[in-house]
């Protein structure tokens, strides 16, 4: 007899516990506007990243066309992956001193792993975080980057 | 007139029928091949087959400065990168001797115990997937997604954050930080009980997990198998408690221990840490106090020579790290023992004489990262 | 002529006069059945279609997610771009398998489900062949599929295929047996195995409201069993995918895989309309005793429109059940059939047999 | 066991192991013939009771190959470091004390991996990360690879 009686005891936590299961499931199939899905392509326009997203290494250049950037070349050597090159360039100063100014900062989006070690080691804060996320490209090359705009050039106040 | 040939007459029954799960098979939770001897149905022995994703961390360590290391943990367990970042970070201010703000030590517990959560959050979708809810998957990734914005907005970043630095921080916390966190905590805990009710309570997935798969408490200190999966079966292996860091000693938190040491056990210590997690979590984030997010740190960090070893606590057990330093500014060798790396030792040991399914519910269960074992 | 939306029975006797007046009656049938097979064929396609889509917006509802949604309006043509993807795919041959037994298995799958589908009443006069042991008719051709996967899973040459395909033979061969008497419960009541005088007995109330208890019991034990044995969630052993990959259907690709995918969702469908015919009233309208006015407005939808909305809501409930629960294992499975469904179910024939004896039912 | 105690303990057991200053843990140098038997004293004897193996490793010093023992006590909870030196590049062989903890089969077999240390009586002793034909072992100081390691 009582055999039985947990037999059918068994049947019924059984049931009542798969129809918990089920009232969890039938919920949210009645209550679609609970539904989380971002609609990718088409919120772009809204779609606004946090202001400190890890997208892309950047170097800010300011209204005309100055960025902060010495070449020193600390951000080089703090990559754990050499995706920074520093290409400098010497030129004579007006009186007459060597001086070395940047040429090229070369910055390999490929090889990038977004520790985020250069812009902390950067003294004179050139370096930022971009927000652009959408990096796919058709052609490997175009992840290679030269990060000091052309014809731009180091802000005064830095370079003294 | 042809001869007759006779075919050597092989018993059926006694041979061996080996499977390969993985490589690339859907409930290997990555590139983890396990060579699968049955008989029908049960298991009879199983062989790991690890080094699908070696990518040699150690030997890199040997050329990176401890700074650049940290990013190298990440990429071991990608599910609780910021644990593991702390370890590097508790080992080389211990060997420097460095006291870090007080602050400091608040938001990496903090934040450890949101990267448990979400790591756990993420095993139980898998988990229900290997044991066919597939429902479970996308409960699981939408709670996860809260704590991932949550660390999106602070650090930037949603996966692999190398938030934590030698010395303190990167950057401080972001404002909405407490508020985002606190509001988590009401969420998940509304939540939660979904995954109780959908999965916990099932009948099905109880009678698929109760009295499978069982490891003795003897066998888990053996094997090292630490963790939920190590205290499942009784082991106190806790490391939170019993060699306390950052500001665990003063948060009030139980050390939960199963007796069974089966699937279920194993899937019950992970719902209780979760909200022992959400419970610390409580504790600390009104409490965090003001002060600087580093400590002063010499531009160029070398440990003195010598040898240190630092555990924490990692999502899925304990996390060691073991550095010999020559005085450099490079480790001269740094070996990190990976939970999931003992755990998977145990694997062969746990399953032998189980069904398939049970095999793949063990795995679930176990929850190993194939990048941590492999390193 | 009348033509009447509520009962096809003149519309096919129009049809079958008309060619027996331009041809001869020999070549007359043989017209009436490329002209069945042709109209079962196209239901067949937009019925598979329209399930596999329903199915993801079903899971996807329950997931919390939107599902597709990128193929014309609500992602209404994702299945038909599937589908030609599919027809697209190359087709890999399988280098060890046996090739006659491999190319074979797909076809029989899906022939077993057609020939299920000719003996369903869709509404009144509307079904290809009213057997007089329709519902012997249904069981016997239904698990003829069996014997596809079984050919799928051995010929395939692979271990997971194989292991699949003996899971799946345990298990049909098992819930075979409570298909059957969970339908012989309804027999029991209805006096006949005749589709069509099944759906007529139900004009005053539907079976399982009118075999109240047992009913009832065989309308859950004939849903659980119909589940395992059409291969889906929580019993989808056979294609476990989280052991398995696929089960037996690993080594599949392209449009023989599509014959898998479709037979699946056909089969649903079949067990969801027989369960709908035999529990559910079939085409016939709900009608409450002494609701007169109630009775006329139900009576306005057409039989079709009924019988689509019952076997829909089986199949939604069906699917709930996937996306709820976690897979069994092998040995439960069995449990669960000769432990529980079987006995419980013999016991509700006995009991469906007392009251129908004793004249307790409506 | 307080830590001056169990000095003198490991001593007893093993009169010629070589006592290392470390910060952290008590450290001995074991005779790598003495390793197996002292693993199961260690283990075994219910006052030291060392039966969690929490870290396994190998490290290459040139000089010697070393094995590196972490040992701790579920139930007294102290702690011990033993090493175990190989001064024979090719053929090192240290006995392994996986049949005392379980955990160091899989950790043996990557030191036997990555460093070339061999353990006698290992039950399955092959390379466990790198394929079986890979020549050299990466994590040796003398290690070259051209191709694999890039120098940046």
């Amino acid at each position: 007899m009582n055999s039985i009686f947990t037999y059918f005891t068994e049947i019924f936590h059984a049931v009542k516990s798969l129809l918990t299961g089920m009232k969890v499931t039938g919920r949210y199939f009645f209550s679609p506007w609970e539904i989380v899905t971002q609609q990718y392509p088409e919120n772009r326009k809204t779609l606004k990243m946090y202001d400190r997203f890890k997208g892309e290494v950047v170097m800010p250049h300011n209204g005309n066309n100055e960025h902060r950037c010495t070449g020193c070349g600390i951000c080089e050597t703090a990559c754990p992956n050499g995706s920074i090159e520093v290409i400098q360039n010497k030129i004579e100063m007006p009186d007459g001193k060597k001086k070395r100014i940047i040429d090229k900062h070369i910055y390999h989006l490929s090889m990038c792993t977004f520790c985020g070690l250069c812009i902390k080691s950067c003294p004179s804060d050139a370096l930022a975080w971009g927000q652009e996320f959408e990096h796919a490209v058709f052609d490997r090359a175009k992840l290679t980057k030269i990060l000091n705009k052309p014809g731009s050039s180091i802000l005064k106040d830095i370079a003294e | 007139m042809k001869e007759v040939i006779n075919l050597p007459v092989k018993n059926i029954e006694e041979e061996e029928y080996h499977i390969n799960m993985g490589p690339q098979h859907p409930s290997t939770h990555g590139v983890l091949r396990l060579v699968v001897s049955l008989q029908g149905e049960i298991v009879k022995s199983l062989k790991p087959h690890c080094g699908y994703i070696h990518r040699g961390i150690e030997k890199m360590c040997e050329k990176d400065t401890y700074p650049q290391i940290i990013h190298l943990t990440d990429r071991m367990d990608y599910l609780s990168a910021h644990i593991n970042n702390h370890a590097v970070c508790l080992l080389v201010e211990k060997a420097l001797e460095v006291d870090v703000p007080e602050r400091v030590k608040y938001i990496r517990t903090i934040v450890d115990e949101l990267n448990r959560i979400a790591s756990h959050q993420l095993w139980w979708c898998s988990f229900g997937m290997d044991m066919g809810g597939l429902t479970c998957f996308f409960y699981g990734l939408r709670d996860r997604e809260k704590i991932l914005d949550i660390f999106e907005e602070s650090f930037g970043s949603r996966l692999l954050h190398s938030y934590y630095t030698p010395g303190g921080l990167m950057m401080d916390i972001h404002p909405n930080f407490q508020k985002g966190v606190k509001d988590f905590i009401k969420y998940f805990r509304k939540k939660i009980k979904d995954y109780d009710d959908l999965l916990t309570g099932n009948i099905i997935m109880q009678l698929r997990t109760k009295g499978v798969g069982i490891i003795s408490k003897e066998d888990a200190i053996s094997y090292g198998v630490t963790g939920p999966s190590g205290r499942a079966s009784g082991f106190a292996c806790d490391v939170r408690k019993h060699h306390p860091y950052g500001v665990y000693d003063k948060a009030d938190f139980k050390e939960i221990l199963g007796t069974a040491g089966d699937t279920f056990e194993r899937y019950m210590m992970r719902m209780y840490e979760m909200r022992e997690s959400m419970k610390i979590l409580e504790q600390l984030i009104d409490n965090i106090p003001a002060g600087d997010y580093a400590a002063k740190m010499k531009a160029v960090i070398k440990l003195p020579a010598g040898e240190y070893f630092q555990r924490v606590e990692a999502a899925r057990g304990e996390l060691g790290v073991y550095v010999v330093s020559d005085g450099n500014k490079t480790p001269y060798r740094m070996k990190f023992r990976s939970p999931n790396f003992s755990n998977l030792s145990a694997l062969d040991h746990i399953s032998r004489g189980v069904k398939i399914a049970d095999l793949v519910a063990i795995g679930g269960s176990l929850d190993y990262v194939i990048p941590d074992i492999d390193r | 002529m009348n033509f009447s939306i509520y009962d096809f029975t003149s519309f096919n006797q129009w049809i079958d006069q008309f060619l027996r007046s331009v041809m001869s009656p020999f070549w007359a049938i043989a017209v009436e059945m490329v002209i069945i097979g042709l109209a079962i064929l196209l239901f067949y396609a937009l019925v598979g279609l329209f399930l596999v889509y329903a199915e993801r917006k079903v899971c996807a509802f329950m997931q919390n997610r939107v599902g597709p949604n990128r193929v014309g309006p609500y992602g209404f043509f994702q299945t038909i771009a599937d589908f030609i993807k599919l027809m697209l795919k190359e087709l890999i041959t399988i280098k060890n398998a046996d090739q006659l037994l491999f190319n074979l298995a797909p076809f029989i799958i899906i022939i077993a489900s057609f020939m299920a589908i000719a003996a369903i009443p869709f509404a009144k006069g509307l079904h290809a062949i009213d057997f007089d042991i329709g519902i012997l008719y249904v069981i016997a051709v239904s698990s003829l599929g069996v014997v596809g996967i079984l050919l799928a899973g051995w010929s395939s040459n692979s271990k997971y295929s194989l292991i699949g395909a003996m899971r799946s033979g345990a298990q049909i061969i098992s819930y075979e047996l409570s298909v059957g008497l969970s339908l012989l419960t309804i027999i029991i009541l209805a006096g006949t195995m005749q589709f069509s005088a099944i759906v007529e007995g139900q004009a005053n109330g539907w079976f399982i409201f009118k075999g109240h208890i047992p009913a009832f019991i065989a309308f859950v034990v004939f849903l659980i069993s119909s589940t395992a044995e059409t291969n889906r969630g929580p019993f989808d052993l056979a294609e476990a995918e989280s052991e398995l990959t696929a089960g037996f259907h690993t080594e599949y690709s392209g449009i023989k895989f599509a014959f898998f995918f479709l037979a699946e969702y056909m089969n649903m469908f079949i067990v969801a309309s027989i369960a709908a015919t035999v529990f559910l009233g079939g085409w016939m309208a709900f009608h409450v005793s002494g609701w007169n006015g109630f009775n006329h407005i139900m009576d306005f939808i057409p039989p079709f429109v009924w019988y689509i909305g019952k076997t829909f809501f089986v199949i939604w409930i069906m699917m709930w059940f996937k996306w709820t629960f976690p897979r069994l294992r092998i040995d439960q499975l069995l449990t669960l059939e000769w432990k529980y469904l079987l006995p419980i179910n013999l016991v509700n024939i006995l009991i469906m047999a007392f009251v129908v004896l004793m004249g307790w039912h409506f | 066991m307080d830590q001056t105690a169990l000095k003198e303990r490991i001593m007893g057991l093993v009169p010629d192991a070589e006592f290392l200053e470390n910060k952290q843990f008590l450290t001995f140098v074991i005779p790598a013939e003495k390793m197996h038997d002292l693993a199961f004293k260690l283990k075994f004897e219910t006052d030291l009771a060392f039966d969690f193996l929490f870290c396994l490793s190998g490290v290459d010093m040139v000089k010697f190959l070393e094995v590196v023992y972490h040992l701790e006590s579920t139930a007294n909870k102290h702690q011990l470091e033993l090493k175990v030196r190989t001064a024979d590049r090719e053929n090192g062989a240290v006995d392994t004390v996986c049949d005392v903890w379980r955990t160091a089969e899989f950790h043996e077999r990557e030191i036997y991996d990555l460093l070339g240390i061999r353990f006698n009586h290992h039950p399955d002793l092959r390379r466990l990360f790198l394929e079986e034909d890979w020549k050299g072992h990466p994590l040796r100081k003398d290690y070259v690879d051209e191709v694999n390691i890039v120098e940046l």
